[in-house]
Order: structure tokens, then sequence, then C-alpha cells
């Protein structure tokens, strides 16, 4: 909309249309500079850093534990992921391992946190597709999560709820009742929603067959999370390189061979089934104790110091989140790099939109899951 | 066989392989051939006198991580392009904030900030005092001034 | 007896000229005041029914039940500076909002309203051919969505305008050709069957029930008319940003948005006077122009359920829907049609 | 009439127009980062805008009478967000929500960050919060209806 | 791992209709729409938003300060009659920057800067520094 482009000529017909930053299906501020044959796009060319808030500096003037906020703003939608993926650098870095307790209240708040994210992006594809009701659906099963994540720790969307080596409150008795109580009636409110996906005949013909991703391309462009598993590679960070409790619970990793938009879909919506599984597990087995451990406490959160180097991979509900820290003895790290999934998910989109119609190109970029704090950071 | 000059393991417990530069490409190949399809990650950091470039390497059907480091003085490195498709952004990336340029990479240009913009901002000796704009002319193209009156 | 007869009567003091000038004046009033109203309870039906949907409530601070919010909304709008953008193609840019709003009244004025106590008979033009009028003043709506798309000069707008034309080709001569079985069957009964009301006075029992298969493809044309989900190819808001109307703002984009809902209610209205029985109904001496608008009524609600509920087809699947579907259905009703007239004789 | 002091019909008339405007503020379709997701819950059911009469979204500028300047403007997105903004036709309105847009909230430090979006496009009313919740965002809405009727400064 | 199937092929059109009608049902629902300003949504307890500060408990450590990521709060002097606090600074906070990460409510020592549940902070000017004085006062008396 805001880009002029002189109309150059290709020599062959085509037009060039710049289709964002600001644009309803470009989730955010995604720039696509798009090659027009008619309908028909010839090339993709994404541009971004219209987001690009320089997390990696400012996580290097500020104390350890002070970085958090700068990685719940990454994955907004997904704070608590995001945070977990942090911690397992920081704690492993600063040398302070969370109990036990604190492990599992982890797993759950990152599954509810994957399940919100989820939520948004089943919304925002019906909205990319033209479906405008099922966001609002959506929508409601999110607020729900949201007004557990306001009970536990006082913060809506970007929780900053755990800290090194602890949560930031303890677990009460009302919130494990709220969440047993979202447990129970979530599935049956995301069967209405999946139902009025995937009943819809034209919704499927939006989607079968269209965005074919071959799984040696994914990996070569090191694409991770739904988009692998979608094109048949059960490769999940919870299952590969189990942290926190993951390897405790019992749960599945979904897989599709049919490597489309729809098979994509399936596997999101599927992963939600699974994150409820493993709440369900994880709120029974939630054992006592302390909630922080007692060499990070709060009076020397900002004199923890760290020392060499660690990478630490986690599952985000986009990919593989992988967070790689230096530290060089101070308080504060000496280099912060992250991993983000959507990133590389989103280098996939000019392979994937290729010869194909606009409306596809919104559905494929709908699929990808593009969340722009992370891809930018 | 190509010649490392330093095996050793991180406090995360992965394996860290140091290569001299002019080997680099000869590893990433090697580890290609033994199964090593993802490459994860590539991390510029600035040791001050040298700069440092660590690859992260993953293998999806072994399950392996193997983290590959290697050091410039001259601020150039071979680029991985040719191996994994993955490197591209990332190496256009890192030249961006870092000020790596990778020898043989297609399409280096800068990833986030505008071609002009003065400075790698990841740099330990990158000036935040120094304010740079940012204003985009009729072409839609952007461009970095240091005049705070022509741009935000 | 028609409004304009009536109302000439009621001027006949002023001489046989001026009489018929008044009445046109009024009628013409009369006409836009209908349409004005129409259009902001359906407009205001649609946001409260999206609502209730989404387990919302909808507009409800300004006024009881939010009752004024269309005002507000139609106060703010012409208020509102209307900017003409650079590059345009004045003129045509001008006159696209016009055409449609055009468009829009003189199909209005075409229909058949039936009749209501005391006011008589609400049909303001009565013609022979009125259904060849019909059509033809309903294909003047997309001459001003090509000319809004064309004339902005935005690659947006033009490709929604280039969609509008397609999808309005493929969806047109079905359209047609199930009407033209509806005029073979009431040619059987009546000597005018090119004229609505005897079209409509025929149907004993309601066209839709013989001609299942017209109806289903008349109303998905009417509803692609309306570009309606999942009709929207041309303004789809999640690929095209607004299509044609892109680069309208202020009142301009008013008549646009005007157009949209108003071609939905004016689709139901054909629907529910070609196939359902129109004004017709169990005691309807004096009550048709109710049927009129309860019929109508739930066809529009339809239409507005399959918008909340379904994503948008693509271009090229509207297409071939279109000739590949469609048209065959079409062509097969009018073979039912003909066997229906021709050798059962109803 | 007399002139100079307004007559009785044109208060009127202005009064009228500031209701509508008030009561109809189509916000423009604009996202940047995490408060976008807090403006769609705004939208959503659970506090649903659309009783102020905001519910259209317009993704057009040139529709639309409020630019929610919702998540970090960074300087690439500046003359952007300036663009966005020339292409709104008067009268039209601004909210900045959240920090970052207010004074570049927490990444005032950093090099590639507007301090406030307020240096860009003139703004009506700031919402505070990281992001603000969906009733402060509300609240900041009605503020800048009373705003537009002339009833409160705050 | 489990495989996901696709969903089962039906006849076409009766899947639409059958989503048109379960959509359309749903307006026999309630709204679940709490409508703000006459309805306060219950806030939990822990629901934290605006600073307060309480003058007589806070000792001026700036442990609050040098925790702050965003670099929001400031040490102010103020001429104060507090025995505990001899160096007579006092904490002021920076609305404009805040992002209610709470590091400063956790690692006060005295728990003299807490946050609240007032969230109706919006303004017409960019001026949201609160001084000492102003963070400890009602957010009403603070417009006023």
């Amino acid at each position: 909309m805001t880009e002029i482009t002189k109309s150059k000529d290709f020599g062959n017909g085509w037009v060039e249309l710049n289709i964002g930053p600001q644009h309803p299906s470009t989730h955010g501020v995604l720039r696509l500079k798009v090659k027009l044959d008619g309908e028909i796009i010839r090339e993709v060319e994404p541009v971004i850093g219209y987001l690009h808030r320089n997390a990696e500096k400012i996580c290097e003037l500020d104390y350890y534990c002070d970085s958090l906020i700068y990685f719940d703003r990454m994955d907004y939608v997904g704070a608590m992921n995001m945070e977990v993926g942090y911690l397992e650098a920081a704690e492993k870095l600063l040398g302070i391992p969370p109990p036990e307790r604190v492990q599992w209240i982890r797993v759950i708040m990152a599954e509810l946190s994957r399940i919100a994210a989820h939520l948004v992006w089943a919304g925002a594809f019906g909205l990319d597709l033209g479906m405008l009701t099922p966001f609002f659906y959506c929508f409601i099963e999110r607020e729900k999560i949201l007004r557990i994540f306001t009970e536990t720790c006082g913060t809506r969307q970007e929780t900053n709820y755990m800290s090194i080596g602890g949560v930031y409150q303890d677990f009460n008795d009302k919130i494990v009742y709220d969440i047993e109580e979202f447990i129970e009636q979530f599935p049956k409110k995301l069967g209405v929603i999946f139902d009025a996906y995937v009943k819809n005949d034209i919704f499927i013909s939006r989607n079968k067959g269209i965005g074919i991703l071959e799984p040696e391309v994914a990996i070569d462009y090191g694409v991770t999370g739904p988009m692998l598993r979608a094109s048949g590679i059960d490769y999940d960070v919870r299952k590969a390189e189990p942290y926190l409790v993951y390897d405790k619970v019992n749960f599945d990793i979904p897989v599709s061979y049919k490597k489309d938009n729809l098979a994509r879909f399936l596997v999101r919506f599927e992963e939600m089934r699974q994150s409820i599984k493993i709440i369900q597990q994880a709120i029974k087995k939630i054992p006592d104790g302390p909630y922080f451990n007692p060499k990070a406490k709060k009076s020397l959160m900002i004199r923890l110091r760290g020392e060499g180097e660690t990478y630490a991979r986690t599952e985000s509900p986009k990919g593989e989140f992988g967070v790689y820290l230096v530290g060089d003895g101070g308080v504060k790290p000496y280099r912060v790099r992250v991993r983000s999934p959507s990133f590389k998910n989103l280098s996939i989109l000019p392979v994937l939109a290729k010869d194909v119609m606009i409306a596809d190109l919104v559905a494929i970029s709908g699929t990808i899951d593009l969340v722009f704090g992370e891809v930018d950071r | 066989m190509v010649e490392i000059l330093e095996e050793s393991k991180g406090k995360d417990g992965r394996r860290i392989l140091k290569v001299a530069k002019e080997n680099l490409i000869a590893l990433m190949a090697n580890l290609k051939d033994q199964g090593f399809d993802h490459l994860s990650l590539i991390t510029g950091v600035d040791r001050k006198d040298r700069l440092e470039v660590v690859y992260h390497v993953h293998s999806m059907k072994k399950n392996e991580y193997i983290v590959v480091k290697t050091e410039t003085l001259d601020e150039r490195v071979p680029s991985l392009t040719s191996l994994y498709s993955s490197a591209n952004w990332d190496e256009r990336e890192q030249y961006d904030l870092m000020g790596i340029i990778f020898e043989g990479h297609p399409n280096l240009k800068r990833m986030f900030l505008p071609e002009n913009w003065a400075g790698h901002p990841l740099r330990k000796n990158y000036d935040l005092q120094k304010v740079q704009y940012i204003n985009m002319d009729e072409n839609g193209e952007d461009y970095a001034t240091f005049d705070s009156g022509d741009g935000w | 007896m028609s409004i304009l007869l009536r109302l000439q009567s009621l001027f006949s003091i002023f001489g046989h000229y001026l009489s018929f000038i008044l009445a046109y004046l009024f009628e013409t009033i009369f006409m836009i005041v209908f349409v004005m109203v129409s259009l902001i309870a359906v407009i205001y039906l649609f946001r409260k029914y999206m609502a209730r949907v989404q387990l919302r409530i909808g507009p409800n601070r300004v006024g009881k039940f939010g009752l004024l919010q269309l005002i507000a909304d139609s106060l703010k709008l012409v208020g509102k500076e209307s900017v003409l953008p650079r590059g345009r193609d004045d003129m045509p840019f001008r006159m696209a909002p016009i055409i449609i709003f055009l468009g829009l009244i003189m199909s209005f004025a075409i229909i058949p309203y039936g009749s209501l106590y005391w006011a008589g008979s609400l049909t303001i033009t009565d013609s022979d051919v009125s259904v060849l009028l019909l059509f033809a003043a309903l294909a003047i709506m997309p001459i001003g969505e090509l000319l809004a798309g064309i004339s902005s000069k935005n690659k947006y707008a033009v490709v929604g305008a280039l969609r509008g034309v397609a999808k309005d080709i493929s969806f047109e001569i079905p359209m047609m050709i199930s009407v033209l079985a509806l005029v073979m069957m009431a040619s059987a009964r009546t000597s005018t069957p090119l004229n609505l009301i005897s079209l409509v006075s025929v149907q004993f029992i309601p066209y839709g029930i013989p001609q299942i298969i017209g109806l289903g493809v008349f109303f998905i044309a009417m509803v692609a008319r309306a570009s309606y989900s999942p009709f929207d190819m041309g303004e789809s808001d999640s690929e095209l940003v607004a299509g044609h109307s892109t680069e309208y703002s202020g009142m301009r984009f008013g008549m646009f948005y005007m157009g949209m809902f108003g071609s939905i209610f004016l689709g139901s209205m054909i629907v529910s006077i070609l196939y359902l029985g129109a004004y017709n109904g169990p005691f309807s001496g004096d009550l048709g122009f109710i049927y009129l608008l309860i019929k109508s009524g739930i066809l529009v609600i339809l239409a507005f359920t399959i918008w909340l509920s379904v994503p948008r087809i693509r271009i090229d699947k509207f297409v071939n829907l279109g000739w590949k579907y469609l048209l065959p259905a079409s062509v097969i009703n009018l073979v039912i049609a003909g066997i229906l007239t021709l050798g059962l004789g109803i | 009439m007399k002139t100079g002091d307004g007559g009785v019909l044109t208060t009127t008339l202005e009064k009228a127009m500031e209701w509508g405007r008030s009561n109809s503020l189509w916000p423009l379709t604009f996202g940047l980062a995490c408060c976008a997701i807090e403006m769609m819950a705004i939208q959503a059911s659970d506090l649903d805008i659309s009783r102020f009469g905001s519910e259209i979204f317009r993704n057009s500028p040139r529709q639309s009478d409020l630019m929610i300047v919702a998540g970090t403007v960074t300087k690439k997105m500046a003359p952007r967000v300036r663009r966005l903004y020339d292409e709104m036709p008067y009268p039209k309105y601004v909210i900045a929500m959240g920090v970052c847009v207010i004074q570049g909230g927490p990444y005032n430090q950093g090099y590639s960050v507007v301090l406030g979006v307020d240096k860009v496009v003139p703004v009506d009313v700031y919402v505070p919060g990281c992001p603000p919740t969906p009733e402060a965002l509300t609240y900041g809405i009605m503020l800048l209806q009373k705003k537009i009727r002339n009833e409160t400064e705050r | 791992m489990i495989e996901v199937k696709e969903p089962k092929k039906e006849i076409p059109l009766i899947g639409t209709i059958k989503v048109i009608f379960s959509i359309g049902k749903h307006i026999f629902q309630k709204p679940v729409t709490v409508q703000y300003p006459e309805e306060r949504p219950a806030l939990p307890d822990r629901f934290r938003f605006r600073i307060f500060l309480s003058l007589d408990d806070c000792v001026g450590c700036t442990l609050c300060e040098q925790v702050c990521p965003n670099k929001s709060i400031a040490m102010q002097k103020v001429e104060r009659d507090n025995p505990r606090n001899k160096r007579k600074i006092y904490p002021d906070v920076n609305f404009g920057t805040c992002t209610v990460c709470r590091n400063c409510e956790e690692i006060c020592p005295t728990d003299a800067i807490y946050l609240t549940h007032v969230f109706e902070t919006s303004r017409t000017r960019n001026s949201f520094t609160y001084s000492p004085e102003e963070l400890s006062m009602p957010e009403e008396e603070v417009i006023k």
C-alpha cells in the first residue's frame, strides 16, 4: 500500500507489485517485492528489517536477569517459550539449575503459551483466507489462557514470568483449578474451530496441494517446527534433545507426509491437542518444593556472573529456537545470538511461492506462521 | 582429513571443533557428507582483536550437534552458500550486523539496515551515541543519514 | 396503479405537465429515501448479526441498541476529506461511485414491491419488459467498479477491477440462462412473461420449487454480483487491501460501501421475486410488501452467514466453477423448464 | 446570522459532526509488533470495540480515521508510517499504543528505534503499558472520543 | 510420532452447508463480552500495572534504578523527613518507557516500590515522568 514503484519494464509484461509493509496479510511488517505476470507470481523477494529492534545489542548492555524482557518481545504471541529458551542457555552458563517444581511449572506455562500462539495463528490464517468468524472463537479461547497468565504472574501477554533459577511467583490452588478447567473444556471448543475449517470445501480447495515443501529442501533451508513436520520429518527438539522435564511426559509428535498447506494446518492443530495432553499429565505430576533456586535469590539477581559459552535449543511454537550465549565473566552477557525459527522459515517463501497466484501467496505466507518480533529481532 | 586446531566441549556438552578459515569449506563439506545436513546457526562474535565465526551444524538423522569455530583477522570468511542454502540469509544478517564479509556469497546485501548505514552495530566498537537516521527516497528505497532533519 | 399515477392525480390541480413533473420529483425523492433507509437497516442488521454470531454485542453506545450508529457513520463520511489521488484519470475517478449508486437506485426503481394497507401498490415503474430493464440496470454497477479500479492508477485497484470483470463474465451467462428458463415457464401462462408483475402473478407455486437448480445458480450469481464472500475476490481485503475502492475516501467510499450492501439486498429481493413468489403468501392481500421484506430479509441473513463462515474462492477456481458447473447446471435447468412447460404443461 | 462568534446553526452542525466523528472511528489495520495482538484483542469478543462504532478495521488508509500505532516504530518503518499518515484523509487521529511508541520503551538505548512516534506523526492520545491491556486501550479510545468532543483534556 | 490424517472427504457442498449452519447457530449463544466502562473486569490479585511508591518505606538504596532494564527509574532528591532515607533520594518512574517487568518490585528490600491494579493512565500529552510524590498519589490526583 505504502510503497511507490515506477512501472519497470521487465521485457515480458511482468508488473512489479509491493506488498507491505502495511498490508493485512503480512502479519506485521513484511514487505514482499512481487513480480506479477497477470495473476501469477513469478518471483518473490521478501524484504525484512522493518521491526529490527536491536534486541541482540541491548541484551549486551543489560544484566543477565534483565535480558528476559527482550526475549518476551521476540515471539510475542508465545512469550513463555522464548523465556524457556533463554533461561535454558542462561542457567547453564551461570550454573544455576532450576528446582524440580519450577521445571514442571515451566512446562505447563510453555505449553499453554504454545496453544495461545497457535490459536492466534489459526484465527489470523482464517482472516487471510477471508473467513471472518473462527478468528473470534480462537480469541475467546486465547483470552482464557491469558486470564490464567494474569492470575499467575500479573501480565497478559509479555509475561516476564520466569527468572533465572526459578519463576516469579508460585502456583496456587486457584491457578491449578483454572488450568484444569481450561483443559477440560478446550478440546471441545477446538473441535468447533477445527470443523469450521476442515469441513469447508472451499478451505480444502484453497490449501490442498498448494505450497508443497519437499523435506530435503526444507532441511537445506533450515526450516524447523510444524513446517518441517508437515513435510514428513519427525524432528521435535522436545523429543530429540529433551529439556526441562519433557522426557518425563508422554506425548506424540504429529507428522504429515502430504507436505502442503493443509498438512501444516493439521499438524498445528494436532500439536495443540498434544499440548493439552502434556498439560494434563504435568498438572498431576507437579511436585512440591521451592519455586526458585536459593543461589539466585532476588537480591542477588544483578550480581550473577557467567563465563564460557552455551547454546540451548528449545521447541518454540514456530520451530527450533536457539540461544547462543557467550559470557566473559562479567555481569552482562558478552554476546547473545538468537536462532529464530521464523527467520529461517521465511527464507523458504521465495521457493514455495513461485508460479502461484496472489491468493496462494497469502495462504502460503499464512501457513509459515510469521512473527516479526522474532524474524527481525 | 582436515586439520583441526582444537577440539573441546562446551558448558552444554557439545563438541566444539576449531578450524583455520582456509580449511572451513573442506571441513563443512566433510561434515555434510557425514550426514550433518542442517546448518542451524551462524554467529559472529567480536573478540575485539579478531572476529570469531561460529557454525552450529546438526544432523537430522543421527541427532548430533557439532559446533565449528573459525577466526578471522581481516573480516573475511569463505561463504557456505554453496553447501547449505540456509547460510544465505544468516550470512547476510551477520554481514549486516557484524561486518563479516563472506567471500563467494551471491547476494551479500544488508538484511535489516539500509545499504549506506555507517558501521556494524554488533561490533564492540560501534558508537551508540552517534545517532543515524533513515529516510525513504522516491523509489521506496531507504538510505541512512546523520542529518536529523532528513530522517527519523 | 403505480405510485407515479397516484402522485400525478394528487397534483392534478397544477395542470397536466406540472403535475407530472412534481410527481416524478416526489417519486425520485421517495425512491432515494427508501433506498437509503433500507440500506441503513441492512448495514445495521449486518453489524448486529455479525457481532452476535461472533459472540459479541455490536454497536450499542449511540442511541438505544446503537440504532444511531449508521447516522454517526454517515455524518462522519460526509464530513471527511475526499482525497483525489495524484495520477488518477480525473473524470472516471469522480464518476465511478456515482455510477455504482445510480445503478443501484435504478434497479430498485424497477422492482415490483407489492402493496401495503393504505398505501396501495408500491410499485414504481411498471413496464412490459421490466425483466430486461432490471438486468440492464444491474449491468451498470460492474462498469462503475471497473472504472474505479482502472482510473485510480493503483496496482491493487487494477488487479481488483480485472478480477471483478473476470468474475462478472463467468456468472453472467448462467444467470441469464436461468432467467430464460423462468420466462419460458411463465410464457405458457401469460402473454407478457417479461413483465415482472405478471411473472410474479403466475407463480401459484413459487418457481423455486420446480426450478431448484435455477434458484441455486441464480442465488450464487446474486451473491457473486454483490461481491460477497466467498466471491469477494474483487475487493478481497486480505490480498488486495480493498480492491477497486482502495483509493477512495470520504463520501465517495461511502457510495461503494452502500453499493456493496445495497446490491445484496437488491439481489435477495430479485431472488425472492423471481423464485420465491415475491409478495404472495397466505393472507397476503394487503401485506404483500411485508412478505417481500421478510423473504428478502431471510435471504440477506443467509448471505451474511455465508460471508461470515466461508473463505474466499480463488479467482481461477471461480471462473472454473462458472463455466464448468454453473453453465451446464443452468442449461439442464432450461431443459427441465422446457419439459415442464411443454410436456407437463405446468 | 452573525459572523465571527459562529451562529447557532453552525455550532449545532459542528456538534453533530463531532458526535458523528467520535462515534465512528474506523481504525487502520496497522499492526507493527507485540501491541498489535492486543489491538486485535480489543476487536475480539471479550472486549468488543464495535460497541463504540470502531469495529470496521479498514485496510486502506484512505478509508480510516484512526491510526493506532501498535508496536515499535523502527527507523526503517518511520518513513512508511509517515506516508500512511499522509495518505489518510482529514480529520485523522493517532493513538500511540505502548511504551515503544511513546518514548522508545525497552529499546530506548538502541540504534534502530525511533524514540517516540510523535517525532513522526502528531499523536492525540498516548496509552502507556507494555503492552497496554485491552481495557487500557479502550480507555485511550474513550479519551480520544472525549477529546474530539472537546470535553476534557488530560 | 503419529501421522495426522487428512479429514474425511465429504460430498461436495454438504460440508460447507454444515459449517454455515454450525456458525449461524452461535447466534443463540450468549455473548461473552464484558462491557468495559460499565462492567469492570474482575482483575486477578496478581494483576500488575502502575508503579506506586511508599515514601516512608524507601531507603534510597538505588537497587531499583540498577535493575531496571530500560532505565525508566532515576533517583531524585526530595527534601523530606524520613530517618531511614539518609541520602534523601527517591525513585521517579518514567511510564513512557516502563514495561511492567516487576524487577523493581522483586528486588526492593523494603517493599517500598510496588505495582497496583490501576491501568487507566492514558494521556493526551507525552509527559509520563512521575515524580516520587506523584508516584505515591492515586492516579486521579496525579491528573489534576
